[in-house]
This record gives structure tokens, C-alpha cells and sequence, in this order.
């Protein structure tokens, strides 16, 4: 049977010279030593780190002491909250974020009320826009941050961060962004967003799971979050993880090069996919900004059918999506992103999100665009939402 | 196998039994709503407080269409009675097992079950299934 | 030139069979997808990492849903602290340790008395055991947690954490190890320590740098610390390391079987090593407990010359080691487990600490103590602390 | 390179100059104590206010070591106040640099350096290196 991966938002497939660039780091008669260690075995290490630390600083434009290697998206956006608040608790104590952050975000912000801290949770748009302005009002004289997405991973709506950036500047906040579905795929250049931290996770661009950055501008006042030993300027205790590391490094370099082509790819096969879609399935909606989006996302809401069964079924027929329903969660809500930007439950539970990769292909798109109206035929036929003529 | 979905419950979902409406039914059952995400219609003929033939509807994930598929297939046949004595339990153990997160789409089949005998007792005897009351979590 | 790496305790080379076991998961046409994830890709990754967490499991004498992937012993130890204390925090605020523990005990520690928790720092003895009484005596109704190292990293003592925890029965206070020296390399069952929370870190017995796990026991009321998506049984959010997990799995298997053989190889070389060195070179001592020590650990202080200048002399001639002198760290202390043995500090700055591993042989003892008294002896020619004759 | 040390640093690490003590010394210096884990003594021999020899003993790490080595190179042959001219960062530059956590080890090479020329000038003048106060952080 054909398999067709389009699931490259929850993780991606590691480049084979990506795997090739960790092998000698996982090597017992190569560099396996501890990069805090002094011998000749711990420093081999540690040069191979700053090379692959002054990758990732050179795909994002920082400079490589403003990086620090984190085991993950959720690790970095947890850091970034904790580091900041925590660092300037003795003047402020107040968060701005979004209501369609991920949950490494939504969650920290939780924590971090139950602890005395306020967090204002600002609405989106339809299309899943912040309002730059509305940013900019709900600052107070004690906010310490603001933390917005570069990009929504469930809708991939691209928000205005570089336009915020501008609005917080000179108002004595810090701004994060969780980039986890930007880097990489898109252009990411702290200094024209304009932000003071940022958020990545390799596994999203062809790089190892279990590695992560985030850049934290120089001079940002901060404070770790994995209290331990001395490493990364003693900003993250824990033995680095080299062989990831050195992975994570091969992915930015790679991506570095490759970042037109892939997005001309993705946005041609995006566009064919989705306008597909929306012509051959009736009472089906495309999620998300029609435009600001990312060039791999394709999320839809297919009315009257439920978003697990669609996947399900896609799956028997090996292509691998994801979906916004409740039924794949163990809260059993459905995706706080698509109520907020105001799609009913019903139509939040029969989301399905394609998210193309560098393996797809015309081919792929053909494919899905042949297999799927029939399976939301079928359900349809099943749905009690749907009344005979 | 995906979703953690035993081969049972897979091929009740491929495969689902009894699917569609049906004409002029001896009794209905309706439960759930789209809020939750799991809708279930069930239609039973019911014939000398025998069970001949028994219909679904559902909109829901794949634990939703396989529970129903099998309750109607558990139930065909049985009389009232018997087929009271499905309960969500049952559907479990005949799927060969749900995983824990799923386990609230047999519920549901149980209340459409006994939505439509309720439904069909009502119309029959004029009075509903003694103390049943529909489930509010779906 | 002869490599002698004798620094086991600050990482170990992954095994062969280990990165064998990692490989499929790293493979673009194997099994690269999220475990959260529904579809086959993801489903296939999520049975694999359930059965590496069955291997965990049984090499500790634990349940698998007992067993939480993290990313290393420091996430683990912080895991421990933040998700015991944070749980109990209506009714206690307080939480007993040593003054001997890693940084990754003692930095969470000093974040929580910041935030208002309450610390006992217990002393341990010339040999480095802590008294199980005096444990017992430092307990409050206000107690949460006690957390006690099951050996030291530095000085090799193995501290009486069985007995320990016989003392705590029925006291209503969980009992965390941070046992990252000892799992793998001695024996560790979870049921015969007593414990309810022990932390380990994949790469110290053979598997790969950044995975690591906590065990929690069933029951234990614990909130997360990674806060984010629903992995791990909502106990720690992010995308889960498969190939650091596989890896850490195939460790545990091959350590479970190994176990005897490793304890037998590493006593033998460590006797000979550490009787050769006090031998050989006068003015020298065995830092930690002369019996309940791992088998892998000779730490000695040689006096009149400092630890880094040795350490440096010794990777000239191939063998890496550590110290526990201020010149390997950035805060210019020497070490706090020396000093806290009682040892003056010049003697803490004399530190040297060889760890054997499974590649060491008779014959790197002997080329050591060929080296070092050569050493010694140049750098004390070289000590104003030594007087001519 | 080992601990993030260049080529000239493990150079004097490995072959330290000027080694050793020496009989009548006309300066002793003695900085540092062994509770920082870093001593250092120079002897200087003097000649018409040019140093002729220097010798040093080093309790420290390969920065200590290195530094002192240097030191006494750089100073060999120049005037008393050349000497004093011989900083720690002309000690590092000389070095080729030394890690930023290492860079104290400089400090205490220079304070070596003063400690005995002010012994010197003490024996000889009666007073003391002018202004001169050993660093207390070492
Ligand atoms: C006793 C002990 N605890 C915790 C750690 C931290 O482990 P990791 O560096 O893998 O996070 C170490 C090792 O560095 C250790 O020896
Ligand atoms: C926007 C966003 N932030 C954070 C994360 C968390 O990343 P990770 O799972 O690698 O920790 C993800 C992916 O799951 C994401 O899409």
C-alpha cells in the first residue's frame, strides 16, 4: 500500500545526514566524552557542540552565545516563562500570551498563576490573527513578558510578530515567541522579529527528538529552568546531549540552504492540495489565515463527520494525518484553537490537518485528493448529521 | 494497531454493521450531541418483544462506530429483556477491550440501546424504561 | 599513544547493541513518527517506546506505568523535588537532604527555599554515609519529601538508603534517591530500597546522552515539572526522544544481564588500581568509604599539587580522569562533597578521581600507575608545599 | 585543546621555565594560599636593577602553571621597571590567550611579580613597591 506521511507538523523524519553528522558522537571509539569534562575526550565534545551551537545561531541570525541547547520545544517554551518571570518577579509579575498557544505555553502559564503570577490570555480573529494592538493594551507596568507563536501548528496561521515587536519596543518587556513550527520552514531572523527569546525543537525540521534551543538575547534577564550543573553558561544543567545536538546543528545548516526550495515545494503542494479539497468535498472549511499561513499546512473542518473516524480511515489507506477533535485527546475537548477562533464543536471535532513534508509529491496530494472525499462520503453516509433526501 | 484500537474494534470500524436508518422503526433511540462530539441514532423492529433487526447512525471516532456496530449485532435476536442485560461492559469484552480514554464511547452505546427500548415501550405500553435516564457525559 | 579513559562516572560510551537499537527509529523509512500521534507511524513508535519502558521497569524491580521518560538525571532529580513538593504544598514545605548530593539535588533546592520551602542539609560522616538517624531525627510533620543520593558521584559511597527508608515507613513523607550512579551498575531494586521516587540518566550505564528516566511508585501524588502535552501519562509533556528512549530500553536489557559480570570485572581492576596508587605514592588518601564504595570509584587527594594540573598531565599521556578542584569550575570552589567529608582544602583541591568502565583492562591499571606517581612526582617538584631538603 | 587552553598556554604547562627555587634570592614573592588553591612564589636575582634570573614554584592548575612560566620569561633581562610594566594581560597575550574562567591565574603571576620586586626594593631601599597591595581574590 502507498504510504503517504502527512504529519510533518507533529514530527518530522531526521535528514539521513542528520543521522549521519550523530553517529560518530554515539560512537565508542569516537567522541563520546562529556563536554564538561577537561580531558582531550570531554573537549572533543565540547568543540563539536560550539560548531553545531554556531549552525543554529547562523540559521536564526544570533550570535552562538545567545543559544542554549534544550531537550525540546516544550523544555525551551517552559524556560522562557519560568526563566523570565522568575528572574524579574521582584517587580513584575505579568504574562501576555494567547489563547491558541500550545500547550507547552498554556500549561507553564497555568503553573505559573497557581504561583501568584497573572496571565492575560489574549483572543484571536476567525482567521487566527492576533491584533498587534491589542498587545500593546493589554501591557501594564508589570508585565514581564509576552509570549506569542511565530506560527499556529494546529491551523498554521503566521502571526504578526515582527509588527508586536515593534509596538513592545521601549515598554521594558521581554517578547518570546514560540517558533517550534517556523524554524526551518520559513524565515527566522531574531532580529527582524525582533524578539528577545525564541523557542525550537529539531524534531520538527528534519533534526533528532530530544533536542531544542532557546535563543535568549543578550542581556535578557534570566533565570534557568533545569537546575543542575554549570553547562550552557549555566543556563541548563544536564549533560548536553551531544549526539543530538550535533544533529540539531546538521538540521539548521541544511536548512539554512535549503529553505527556498522548500518552500516553493510545500506552498505548490499545499495550494493544489487544499484548492482539491475545498472543489471536490462540499461543506468543508479551510482553518486559518487564507494567506499568512504555513506553506506545509492544510487544516480543514469537514462538516457533519468526526475528525478521528476521517483520520482512521485515511490511515487504512496509509495516509497519516492529525485532527483537532476531542477524541484524540484524553480531555476529550475538542482543539482549544478552533473554538477560538470561533468554529462550533461540532466543526472543531471534524477538523483534519494535513501537513506536507519534504517527502511529498504531486503524486502524494493526487493520492489523498482521490482517497479522502470518498472516506467522507462514507462517514457522511454513517453520520446521523446527515438526513436522507 | 492505530489508536491503540484492538483488531475487533478495527474491523467493526471498517467494516461497521447495521449501518443506516430505518423505515418506520419500532423504537429510537437518539443520544449524545455534537458539543461532545458523539452523536448515536439506533433503530430497533422489534417483533413478539423479539429484537429482528436493529440500525445506526453515529457520528464519532472510531471507539463510537465500532461500539455501535457491535451493540446492534449483540442485540439482534435477543429479546428485550436479554438485550437490557447488554451493557457497555459487554460491547467492551466483545470488542476485545477499549483503551482506557475510549471506554466512555461504550456508554454511549448502551444509552442508545436503551434510548430505543425506552422509546419503544413508551409507544408500545405507554410507559418509558423504568429508571432510565440518559447519561449527561458523552 | 595509549587512551585510557578512566572517567566512567562522567559519561560511558553508548553500547554498540544500544545505538543498534536506536538506529531504526533515527531512519527515514523506519519508525520516525509521534508516539502521540494516532496513525500507524505514530502507533508503531508508541508500542516501541512502551516496550523499551517495560525494560526500564524490569531492571529496577518496577511497574512500567511506574516508569516517566525524561531527558537525563538532572530533569529527573528536578522532576522529583518540584513535582513532590508542588503536589503537597497545602500541607508541608519541607524537604530533607544532604549535603553531599549533585548540583541537580542541591540548585532545585535553593530555587524551592526561595519560593518559601524549608531545607535540611544533613552531614554525612568522614567516609561520606549519612546517618539514617539523623534522618529520621530532621523529620517534621511538615515534611514532604526526603531525598537521599543511593551513591555519590564523586566519592563512590553507597549510602544506607534501604535502611533509611525503614526508618521513614509510616512517617507520611516520600523517599526520592537520585540514584544515577548506581542503576546499571549495581544493583537497584526499587521494592528493596524502599524508595518512592529514584531518578536515572541513560547515559552514565551505557545508553545515550539526553534520556534518563524517573521511577514515581503508584500512589505517589506528584505534579509534572515539563509542562505541556499529554505524554508520559500527563506527567511530562513533550514529543518523546524515541531514539533516546530505545536506546535507554536496550541499556537496561543488557544491563539487568550484565550486571554480575560488570560488578566482578570493576571491583577487581578497582582494588588493584586504588591499592597500586597508595602504594606507590606517599602522601596520598582514598576519599569516600573504603568498603560501601562502586565498583568503579577510586577518588584519592594527593597532597602538595592541585587536581586540574594533574588531571591536564594525565590526558597528556591518554588517560582522562576527573578532579574536585576549583579550577574545573567556573564558581572556583572546590568541591562541596570534600569539603563536606571534612577534607581541608588543599586537600579538596588535590582531588583526582578515576571511574572504570567496561573497556578497561588490567593492563590500563597498570600503564596508570606506570603515569601517575611520574606525575606526582613532577608536579611536586614544581609545589612551593614542598620544602627541599 | 584540554580545558579550552591554546598551544602556548599547554607549551609552558607541559615545559614550565625557570622552575625551582633559588639559593639567596634578591626579591621572594609569595601569593596565594592553599584554601583558593593557587600559590605562587618568584625569586629574583637583580643585577644593577635588572633582573637577571627568575625562578618560581606553583601550587595550581595548568593556568597557574603556564602563567608563571610565562611571567618569568617575559621578565627576564628587562629593567625593574619594564618588570613593573609586565601586566596580566601582557601575561595572557603572551600566552595566546586563556579562558575567561581561568583569567585570575594571571592576576596572581603579576601580584608574584610585585610581591617580589616590593621584597627587593624593601631589602634594598628599605621601603616598598610604591601604592602596591596583593590582590585579596586569588
Ligand atoms: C549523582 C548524579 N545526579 C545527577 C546527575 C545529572 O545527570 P545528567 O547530567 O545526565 O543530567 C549526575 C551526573 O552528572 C550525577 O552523577
Ligand atoms: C507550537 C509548538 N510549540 C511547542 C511544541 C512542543 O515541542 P516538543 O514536543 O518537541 O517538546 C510543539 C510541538 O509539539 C509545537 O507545535
Amino acid at each position: 500500500m502507498r504510504q503517504v506521511y502527512m504529519d510533518y507538523a507533529a514530527t518530522t523524519p531526521p535528514l539521513p545526514e542528520v543521522v549521519e553528522a550523530m553517529l560518530p558522537y554515539l560512537d565508542e571509539k569516537r567522541v563520546f566524552g562529556n563536554p564538561s569534562s577537561l580531558h582531550s575526550f570531554g573537549q572533543e565534545a565540547r568543540a563539536a557542540v560550539e560548531e553545531a551551537r554556531a549552525k543554529v545561531a547562523a540559521l536564526i541570525n544570533a550570535d552562538p552565545r545567545e543559544i542554549v541547547f534544550t531537550s525540546g520545544g516544550t523544555e525551551s517554551d517552559n524556560f522562557a516563562l519560568h526563566g523570565v518571570l522568575y528572574a524579574n518577579k521582584d517587580k513584575k509579575d505579568h504574562i501576555i500570551t494567547t489563547k491558541i498557544e500550545h500547550s507547552a505555553i498554556l500549561a507553564p502559564c497555568r503553573f505559573l498563576e497557581k504561583q501568584g503570577f497573572k496571565v492575560t490570555y489574549l483572543n484571536v480573529d476567525k482567521d487566527g490573527l492576533v491584533d498587534p494592538e491589542e498587545v500593546k493594551a493589554a501591557i501594564t507596568d508589570k508585565t514581564a513578558l509576552v509570549s506569542i507563536m511565530h506560527a499556529n501548528n494546529e491551523i498554521g496561521t503566521i502571526e504578526p510578530i515582527a509588527e508586536i515587536a515593534k509596538l513592545l519596543n521601549g515598554k521594558g518587556v521581554y517578547f518570546h515567541t514560540d517558533a517550534v513550527q517556523t524554524v526551518g520552514q520559513i524565515n527566522v531572523d531574531v532580529k527582524e522579529l525582533g524578539v528577545d527569546l525564541l523557542s525550537a525543537s529539531a524534531h520538527k525540521f528534519y533534526g533528532p527528538k530530544g533536542a531544542g534551543f532557546l535563543y535568549i538575547k543578550k542581556g535578557t534577564r534570566m533565570k534557568a529552568f533545569m537546575l543542575g550543573g554549570e553547562q550552557e553558561q549555566r543556563r541548563r544543567g544536564s549533560t548536553e546531549n551531544v549526539p543530538g545536538i550535533m544533529g540539531m546543528g546538521k538540521a539548521c545548516e541544511i536548512a539554512k540552504i535549503d529553505l527556498p526550495n522548500r518552500i516553493k515545494h510545500l506552498t505548490d503542494l499545499r495550494d493544489k492540495l487544499s484548492q482539491g479539497l475545498l472543489k471536490i468535498i462540499p461543506d468543508i472549511h479551510l482553518n486559518g489565515h487564507p494567506t499568512k499561513r504555513l506553506p506545509k499546512n492544510v487544516d480543514v473542518s469537514v462538516q457533519f463527520i468526526e475528525g478521528e473516524s476521517m483520520l482512521l480511515n485515511l490511515d487504512l489507506e496509509g495516509i497519516a494525518v492529525s485532527t483537532g477533535s476531542a477524541c484524540s485527546s484524553s480531555t476529550l475537548e475538542p482543539s482549544h484553537v478552533l473554538l477560538a477562533i470561533g468554529k462550533p464543536p461540532e466543526e472543531a471535532h471534524g477538523s483534519i490537518r494535513f501537513t506536507l513534508g519534504r517527502l511529498n509529491t504531486e503524486a502524494d496530494v493526487d493520492y489523498v485528493l482521490d482517497i479522502f472525499p470518498k472516506i467522507v462520503e462514507k462517514l457522511r453516509a454513517m453520520s446521523p448529521l446527515v438526513r436522507r433526501k | 494497531m492505530a489508536a491503540g484500537y484492538s483488531e475487533k474494534v478495527m474491523d467493526h470500524f471498517r467494516h461497521p454493521r447495521n449501518v443506516g436508518e430505518m423505515e418506520n422503526p419500532d423504537g429510537i433511540g437518539h443520544v449524545g450531541n455534537p458539543t461532545c462530539g458523539d452523536i448515536m441514532e439506533m433503530y430497533l423492529r422489534v417483533k413478539d418483544k423479539v429484537i429482528t433487526e436493529a440500525k445506526f447512525k453515529t457520528f464519532g471516532c472510531g471507539a463510537a462506530i465500532a461500539t455501535s456496530s457491535m451493540i446492534t449485532e449483540l442485540i439482534t435476536g435477543k429479546t428485550l429483556e436479554e438485550a437490557l442485560k447488554v451493557s457497555n461492559k459487554s460491547v467492551i469484552a466483545a470488542l476485545d477491550g477499549l483503551p482506557p480514554v475510549k471506554q466512555h464511547c461504550s456508554v454511549l452505546a448502551e444509552d442508545a440501546l436503551k434510548s430505543a427500548i425506552d422509546d419503544y415501550l413508551k409507544k408500545t405500553t405507554g410507559k418509558g424504561l423504568e429508571g432510565w435516564q440518559p447519561h449527561n457525559e458523552h
